[in-house]
């Protein structure tokens, strides 16, 4: 290991596809270290020799590299530091770059003695399931003491907790063919489709193309392979047509031929503080589909198969064709099937010592290898070596020295996205392995080794031919390509799982230490099906998702079960197929910029004058206005209402939702929509609508103005703008079509301001431009007219009152209107004019005992609120037969009324429900709650409206707020909503 | 008639580990159906199979057949968020809610089995004076009904998570609602805990047995049909969230039922970072950490009827959106796994648990996306309703003729529309 | 998933508000003697189909058409789509021939 | 009374700044009203009150009525959106207070106006790397092969409702609600950003 530290790489043999010109130095748990330019992580440190580079879930074994993919389930390491910290991240798909640092995870105290090994000596205490069985006395000390030890002895890496400091970014893709995957398959096919000029987006999770292509020593078009697909890779780049996404992973495939796909754009870069967003997450919108993601290999189940050293034989020649690195000094070879056999035939041209070859078939070798030890019909029985392999001993009870075992099970064909929807694979005997079944998503199809076709020249073939078929079925362009050539490597096996006359541990899932005895285990207590089989044993549920490990453990089940593979079945792949950033997902929608701000014209103006904002929805709205001297909201809110009610005040109101309506039926329509008459409103006048759902709740109300014969202005809440448009397009598109009604929102259109208080007509007049009359009996109360302002800027007023004073309120077209604030706040000076905010809105809207959000809350009835008698029983209208369903009308149903305190120091609080005071605090006792609540300047007193039920019976009564969660409780007496003015004189003044 | 099963102890694992986990015995017969049952209950998912376990273990009635189409807690008790609180508002839910916790409280013991139960807090994030109160609202409800509950402004907040984002957020965080015995449960065990406990009285639990009929003589439900053969029994309960409008069709009735997708979703193993249950409304999102070091955390339904088990990508995105918008700090965990359950989503987004029409047949469902927490007093309720004839006092609301007379349980105040409760 | 909008083409499923079953748009009678019983089926009871399903959704970030789908809501496939005021207009000039 | 008049002020300010090769201004001085076609039960009429509506606006500006999802324009001097069936957005340079109130002098009976001149904030970005910066917020395929300018679509970018169309090959022109300009800006501005 002293040489490690040196940089020597003293496990390179040679250069591979990597640029030996460009060294590159980064760290490993501390220490030093020197790769080369196209190195992963984890074949720098191979070449380094560094082999023990983890630790598993549950038994915390030594672990070694053991793949050279995404599958990878021992070498997980926490990448970067301080805020970029990333947790569980792949050291065989982790592109080495200058000063990346790496530290291994899941350890108490060095890597090489982790004192939370001891679980692996209790192990026959720790089987499958046995956490179900235990912990449970005495009962307090589940959460105080066994949940706590367990949480922290599980889990893997750690998160940063500080904000990711990196920017993402979404897009979306449109494509006539998606090609996922760009090796062999993948590349003949991209190739012959983009030349015949169809859009095509080929993805892959690499940064090279080129896949096994570039991980054997095998030959394309005459050319070697790595060669050909560096080639072809460059001519698919230089095609207007084409998009090549390298370091592309495509996650998950969705329904109508929408895929998920993650492109990783910085994390190679040394510089981290790129102002590009560190990964993009597309959405990829495709007529058809060609999914050559490749296969897996898979390992085989013996005593002690988990040791650092123990490789897949592919992952073996991969480092040694690709990264110029030995695996390891003295290598032994275990396979059951003829790829095994190109390992130990790469190893023995490269000149690594090949101590033997173990192949589990009894047939004759496959070919001859000069000077290396041939087993056939042998096994590996167990291993030794407690940091790092250091022998197997085999079947007869030799044992030989080596520190690489290369493991070949046999390939998996990678079907996941062939699942995401209803896929299920089926099993192929002759290859030994699951294959795409017949149902697959809309436009996709499968070549290559995805689709069970092991061999080069197969894959090759079959991209080419199925990009024929869609081109030809696209009607765009025309063939031009022919496929190209490769030799056909035998891939011949037989099916061998688990060396049964192995007697101690044999791990079939690495990460999640799931061992062959924990399935049988699982089997004896009854958990037979796959998904039993796999939740209590939690084999395949580890980050990897079971790639290496998931057909092994179903091939070990029909052992115990005697039943064949296909019919124990297998499990669901889920998206994604490789773990994705959560940022990712999220891309911009953070912070600030989660949603979108909506701001009113006079926004700026507000903020100018010291008003506080509130979010209402995306909106956001000035609650008050602070003046200087003013330490507390109160004062300020006060202010403004006492302002209001005794001189004049305005209010931005424009966030109102506002629907322009039209039509010769329009009148009819509204009838129909609103539970109160409209047709009978005579044009210059606005009316109050209350629209019910058709279950008979309230759903909205406001004012609604008759513009003209077929002409309506209808307001709605600022909450309900967008439900109540689509419920009325629904009303006249699906249930009255025959109808001449047309809907059009008004609300960004017009900027509006109440303008309320004793002196709002005389600050108006001075505002309209002649010949416009709107003295109380041309323009009296609910009056509206289309007039001109301010020298002939077009406006519209309507007399209509929330506050209860004389109020109006006046909109402009919104270009003007933070003009029209300051110029009413500078013309109204004379009549000391005051800006009020929702606050003072709300203050003086509950003095008036008028319902808002909280008393519209969907759950109450028109006769909750008092308006029973707006229900027209003349005319039917959406909501008007179930309102009068029985349980909606009882005696006592709750309704809406006044509270006071009795205490006059005691400040009320919504939220508070209503007991008698003798009454036990029960459900059962429960009479109403206290809806909206505020201190009203004018009575000096807090003030609040409530549902009590059968309440307008009851003014006068004395009866407890119950507010518990404030530590509250309180007498209250029930009194009229109408606080302020009940008759409503001053609004008609 | 009873069966002998093994008692579970620590001392019985330390046993079993010193002999090389050879005494261990199946969780559950798997016996063949019986040609008659004084019960059947249909569906073998968590509520299926905590009723057959009340109606054995309280009720005495152990002439009991679950059947299962496919394996048992194979629907939405395996695949759920794995959330257990009672923090609900309306009176005809609080209660029943209420009574699953306590009955949660002590499962582990009734059943001899650790599911895992852990306490450790849900808390509802508000933004707004209106959110404020309208929490207050329910806090007060559920102290009424004798739950916990707890207002917490700001600061109380920064103390319990101070990993959310409270300096840059859209929406800046207020407050929130605490219900400190709220928590999770280990999903899966819930279902082998109460089939263990159901089977270990004498409950056949029969797999692989899908009902594809029932009996009706002269309009009374005698019994069923089955992939297995017909099957009598002197009542017949249903209970298969998820397919509810499909069996029931097969009595002729339609339900006041849509059946949706809600996704999930698990990141990759972490040290733990999440204490308890975070729920972040305005931007559809709650969270909460397994015990394995998975941060499991879902959102709203996908808002579309489906019967498949999956969802799309704007839902996915959407939900991490949200945790983006509240928690910066989970950016660089990945998200390893998602997946769909189907939700029987009610016209009020209340659940049934009620007689038919049919004499002999009994109904729960409805359960929308929050079955899982119920899953103890739904199994006590429906016991409780099959062995009395009347309805548990807890559960009397969940009737399935409450929107004719108008009696609706609607939470969230958004009216007959399934998708927006 | 993409909706195929009969005046727009493709359109992903996000740019729509999704309601549910088109029986909806037929809206029961208010004068007939058991309107509280059509009411309350009309607006509550569902086939809740697993597989073929008429539906409804609205184009909100669109043009505004409230569409007919139908999908498969097993496999989510989507065989058909018709703009419903067309389907609600053919609908009333069959009903008046056969009230006529 | 007073002798004010109100000045007219804008979200996107004016804007015109230039990102890499790629320009991004804000458009300000355009007039909106939408045009909707009566309903009525019979075709016939329906196909003669629209007849009428298309002569009025061809022989006004020279356009002729779309189906939904196309435009109709000559130059930039004026266009005609298909957003609805039976509904237009007519989009001229601005020579009215009250557009709506002109136009309707020209369609008189033939169609129903509504004023929508001040409920969008327009964006032009225009340059080579427009559709690759639209690409990041854009669902809708807008690739110069099948989005040219006969097409216009309402869709969804960055949670907003905005209406896109594309007058020149390498110029697009996007309608976002007023309120929310801003919003739309930072969204517009940082995909070119990261485009570029």
């Amino acid at each position: 290991m002293n040489t490690a530290t040196t940089g020597l790489q003293s496990a390179r043999i040679g250069t591979g596809l990597l640029d030996s010109t460009r060294p590159v130095s980064f760290q490993f748990n501390g220490r030093s270290y020197t790769g080369l330019q196209g190195d992963t992580l984890a074949s720098a440190l191979l070449a380094n020799e560094q082999r023990l580079v983890g630790r598993s879930f549950k038994y915390h074994r030594p672990r070694g590299i053991f793949s050279a993919g995404s599958e990878e389930p021992n070498a997980l390491v926490e990448l970067g530091s301080g805020a970029y910290r990333e947790p569980n991240t792949r050291a065989t798909v982790t592109e080495l770059f200058e000063g990346l640092e790496a530290r291994s995870q899941n350890h108490r105290g060095p890597l090489s003695f982790d004192v939370m090994a001891i679980n692996d000596h209790l192990s026959s205490f720790l089987s499958a399931g046995f956490y179900y069985k235990t912990f449970m006395w005495p009962k307090a000390f589940w959460e105080k003491v066994y949940e706590p030890v367990i949480r922290a002895a599980a889990g893997l890496g750690s998160l940063s907790m500080q904000e990711d400091p990196d920017t993402y970014d979404k897009g979306f893709l449109h494509a006539d063919l998606l090609i996922v995957g760009a090796g062999p398959s993948g590349l003949a096919a991209a190739l012959t489709a983009g030349r015949a000029g169809l859009r095509v987006i080929i993805a892959d999770d690499d940064f090279l193309a080129g896949g096994r292509l570039n991980a054997e020593q095998m030959e394309v078009d005459g050319m070697p392979s790595a060669q050909w697909a560096a080639r072809s890779h460059a001519e698919l780049c230089s095609m207007p047509n084409v998009r090549c996404l390298l370091r592309t992973s495509v996650y998950g495939a969705f329904d109508h031929g929408i895929y998920g796909a993650l492109q990783r754009c910085t994390d190679h870069l040394p510089d981290k503080s790129s102002e590009k967003p560190r990964q993009i997450l597309w959405r990829i919108y495709a007529r058809q589909t060609l999914l050559g993601a490749g296969a897996t290999e898979r390992s085989i189940a013996f005593a002690n198969n988990d040791r650092p050293g123990i490789m897949l034989a592919g992952a073996v020649r991969t480092y040694m064709n690709r990264f110029g690195v030995a695996p390891g000094k003295e290598v032994v070879v275990f396979t059951n099937n003829d790829d095994g056999w190109r390992t130990a035939a790469d190893l023995t041209r490269a000149g690594v010592s090949l101590a033997a070859i173990i192949d589990t078939r009894t047939t004759s070798a496959p070919m001859k290898l000069p000077g290396v030890r041939i087993v056939m019909g042998g096994q590996v029985i167990t291993t030794r070596g407690r940091l790092g392999l250091r022998s197997v001993t085999l079947h007869d009870g030799q044992t030989l020295p080596c520190d690489c075992l290369a493991v070949a099970g046999g390939w998996s064909p990678n079907v996941h996205l062939t699942c995401h929807q209803r896929g299920r694979p089926v099993w192929r005997q002759g290859i030994a392995a699951f294959v795409p079944g017949a149902e697959l998503p809309q436009g996709m199809r499968v070549i290559g080794a995805a689709n069970g076709s092991l061999g080069l020249s197969s894959a090759l073939t079959e991209g080419h031919r199925t990009a024929v078929r869609i081109i030809e079925a696209s009607g765009i362009g025309k063939n031009t390509s022919s496929s190209p050539v490769a030799e056909q490597e035998s891939t011949r096996i037989t099916a061998f799982w688990h060396v049964s006359a192995s007697r101690g541990r044999a791990w079939i899932d690495l990460q999640n230490d799931v061992t062959t005895k924990d399935i049988a285990l699982s089997f004896k207590e009854g958990f037979r099906s796959v998904e039993h089989l796999k939740r209590y044993t939690t084999l395949g549920m580890a980050t990897d998702q079971g790639k290496t490990s998931n057909v092994l453990g179903l091939a070990v089940m029909p052992q115990l079960s005697g039943k064949t593979i296909q019919d124990t079945g297998t499990t669901i792949f889920r998206p994604p197929y490789t773990p994705i950033p959560i940022a990712a997902l999220a891309g911009r929608s953070r912070g600030k910029h989660f949603r979108p701000v909506r701001h009113t014209p006079s926004h700026q103006w507000a903020q100018d004058n010291g008003g506080d904002f509130v979010e209402t929805g995306m909106w956001l709205r000035a609650q008050w206005y602070t003046r200087e001297g003013e330490t507390h909201w109160r004062q300020s809110v006060d202010r403004e209402v006492l302002q209001t009610r005794r001189a004049v005040g305005i209010c931005d109101v424009t966030t109102l939702g506002k629907i322009d309506i039209q039509g010769k039926d329009a009148a009819a329509f509204l009838d129909r929509v609103y539970a109160n008459t409209f047709s009978t409103l005579a044009v210059g006048k606005v009316r109050y609508g209350l629209m019910l759902r058709e279950d008979g709740f309230v759903m909205d109300d406001g004012t609604t103005a008759r513009l003209g014969d077929t002409h309506f202005l209808m307001t709605t809440t600022t909450a309900n703008a967008v439900s109540v448009f689509r419920h009325l397009e629904f009303c006249r598109q699906c249930l009255w079509p025959e109808m001449d009604v047309h809907l059009i929102s008004a609300t960004e259109q017009w900027a509006q301001y109440a303008i309320a208080g004793p002196q709002a007509r005389a600050l108006l007049e001075g505002v309209v431009d002649a010949p416009f009359d709107i003295s109380n009996e041309t323009f009296p109360f609910m009056a509206c007219a289309e007039l001109t302002v301010f020298n002939g800027t077009p406006a519209r007023l309507f007399r209509i009152s929330f506050s209860g004073e004389l109020a109006y309120e006046l909109a402009v077209p919104t270009r003007y209107g933070h003009s029209l604030m300051e110029a009413l706040m500078q013309h109204g000076k004379q009549f000391d004019v005051v800006a009020y905010g929702t606050e003072a809105l709300g203050v003086m809207r509950i003095e008036k005992g008028h319902a808002a959000g909280n008393e519209l809350n969907g759950q109450t009835t028109a006769a909750n609120l008092g308006l029973g008698r707006m229900v027209s029983t003349k005319k039917d209208c959406i909501g008007a037969v179930l309102s009068k369903r029985p349980a909606m009308n009882t005696e006592n149903a709750i309704q809406l009324v006044g509270f006071m305190p009795e205490d006059s120091a005691q400040s009320l609080r919504a939220g508070a429900h209503f007991l008698s005071e003798d009454a036990e605090e029960t459900t059962a006792n429960d009479q109403g709650w206290m809806t909206s609540v505020a201190w009203s300047p004018v009575l000096n007193s807090s003030i609040g409206l409530g549902f009590i039920t059968n309440g307008s019976n009851r003014q006068g009564e004395r009866i407890k707020a119950y507010d518990p969660v404030r530590g509250e409780s309180y007498p209250v007496r029930i009194v009229s909503p109408h606080f302020v003015d009940p008759d409503g004189e001053r609004l008609r003044g | 008639m009873p069966v002998s099963t093994m008692r579970y102890s620590a001392l019985k694992v330390l046993k079993e580990g010193l002999t090389g986990n050879r005494g261990w015995r199946p969780a559950w017969r798997e016996p063949e159906p019986r040609t008659h049952y004084d019960v059947i209950i249909v569906g073998g998912g968590g509520h299926g199979l905590a009723t057959a376990h009340y109606l054995a273990s309280v009720h005495g009635i152990t002439n009991v057949a679950v059947l299962e189409k496919g394996w048992i807690g194979s629907g939405n008790i395996g695949r759920n968020t794995t959330i257990v609180r009672s923090n609900y508002l309306l009176p005809g839910n609080e209660p029943f809610y209420e009574l699953s916790m306590k009955l949660w409280e002590n499962l582990e013991q009734d059943l001899n089995y650790n599911a895992m139960m852990s306490q450790r807090g849900i808390v509802n994030l508000f933004h707004s004076d209106a959110q404020r109160d309208a929490y207050a609202r329910r806090g007060n409800a559920m102290r009424l009904a004798g739950a916990d509950s707890v207002l917490l402004d700001e600061a109380g907040i920064r103390e319990l998570c101070p990993f959310l984002d409270y300096e840059n957020a859209r929406f800046p965080i207020k407050g929130g609602l605490l219900q400190p015995r709220a928590g999770t449960a280990r999903h899966d065990a819930v279902a082998w805990g109460y089939a263990r406990g159901a089977d270990s009285r004498g409950v056949d639990i029969i797999q692989n047995c899908e009902v594809t009929g029932f009996t009706l003589e002269n309009g009374v439900c005698t019994g069923v049909d089955s992939t297995r053969g017909r099957i009598s029994a002197g009542k017949v309960a249903v209970c298969v969230a998820g397919s509810s409008g499909r069996v029931m069709a097969m009595a002729g009735m339609r339900l006041p039922i849509e059946s949706h997708v809600l996704q999930a979703f698990v990141s990759e193993g972490l040290k733990p970072v999440i204490p308890g249950v975070i729920t972040f409304g305005a931007g559809h999102f709650y969270i909460s950490q397994s015990d394995k070091g998975g941060l499991v955390f879902g959102g709203d339904i996908d808002g579309y009827n489906s019967y498949a088990q999956r969802g799309n990508l704007p839902t996915v995105e959407d939900v991490c959106e949200g945790g983006m918008a509240i928690m910066p700090m989970i950016g660089r965990a990945r998200l390893l796994r998602m997946w769909g359950g189907i939700m029987d989503m009610s016209m009020d987004g209340s659940p049934f648990i009620d007689k038919t029409s049919v004499p002999g047949l009994y109904f729960n469902g409805g359960w929308c996306y929050g079955g899982f927490k119920a899953t103890p007093a739904s199994g006590w309720c429906y016991a409780h309703l099959i062995a009395t004839g009347q309805p548990h006092e807890t559960a009397a609301a969940y009737r399935l003729d409450r929107f004719m007379s108008g009696a609706v349980i609607d939470e969230r105040g958004a009216g007959a529309q399934p998708n927006l409760h | 998933m993409l909706i195929d909008h009969p005046l727009l083409g493709l359109r992903d499923a996000s740019e729509f508000v999704y309601l549910g079953d088109a029986s909806l748009m037929n809206r029961p009678d208010a004068t007939a003697a058991d309107a509280s019983q059509q009411f309350h089926d009309y607006l509550h009871l569902r086939d809740n189909p697993a597989g073929l399903h008429r539906e409804l959704w609205y184009h909100e970030q669109g043009d505004r058409s409230w569409l007919i789908v139908t999908r498969d809501t097993l496999t989510h496939e989507i065989s058909h789509v018709e703009l419903a005021r067309d389907v609600s207009l053919a609908h009333r000039a069959t009903d008046q021939e056969g009230g006529a | 009374m007073a002798d004010m008049t109100l000045k007219e002020s804008y979200p996107l300010d004016s804007l015109d700044t230039l990102i890499g090769d790629t320009r991004l201004s804000a458009v300000e001085n355009l007039d909106i009203v939408s045009i909707a076609l009566p309903h009525t039960l019979a075709p016939e009429k329906t196909t003669e009150t629209r007849a009428s509506l298309d002569e009025k606006l061809q022989s006004a500006f020279g356009l002729k009525l779309t189906e939904t999802g196309t435009r109709s324009s000559n130059g930039d001097k004026h266009s005609l959106l298909g957003l609805q069936p039976g509904m237009w957005f007519l989009v001229t340079s601005r020579r009215t207070r009250e557009p709506a109130r002109t136009l309707k002098t020209v369609v008189r009976d033939t169609a129903y106006l509504t004023d929508q001149s001040d409920s969008w904030a327009i964006l032009d970005i225009a340059g080579p790397h427009a559709q690759a910066a639209l690409e990041r917020i854009c669902p809708v395929d807008i690739d110069k092969s099948v989005f040219d300018d006969t097409r216009v679509v309402r869709t969804s970018m960055e949670h907003l409702s905005v209406i896109i169309e594309r007058p020149e090959p390498e110029r697009f022109r996007l309608y976002s609600p007023l309120s929310s300009a801003q919003s739309f800006l930072h969204a517009v501005r940082v995909s070119l950003q990261n485009a570029v």
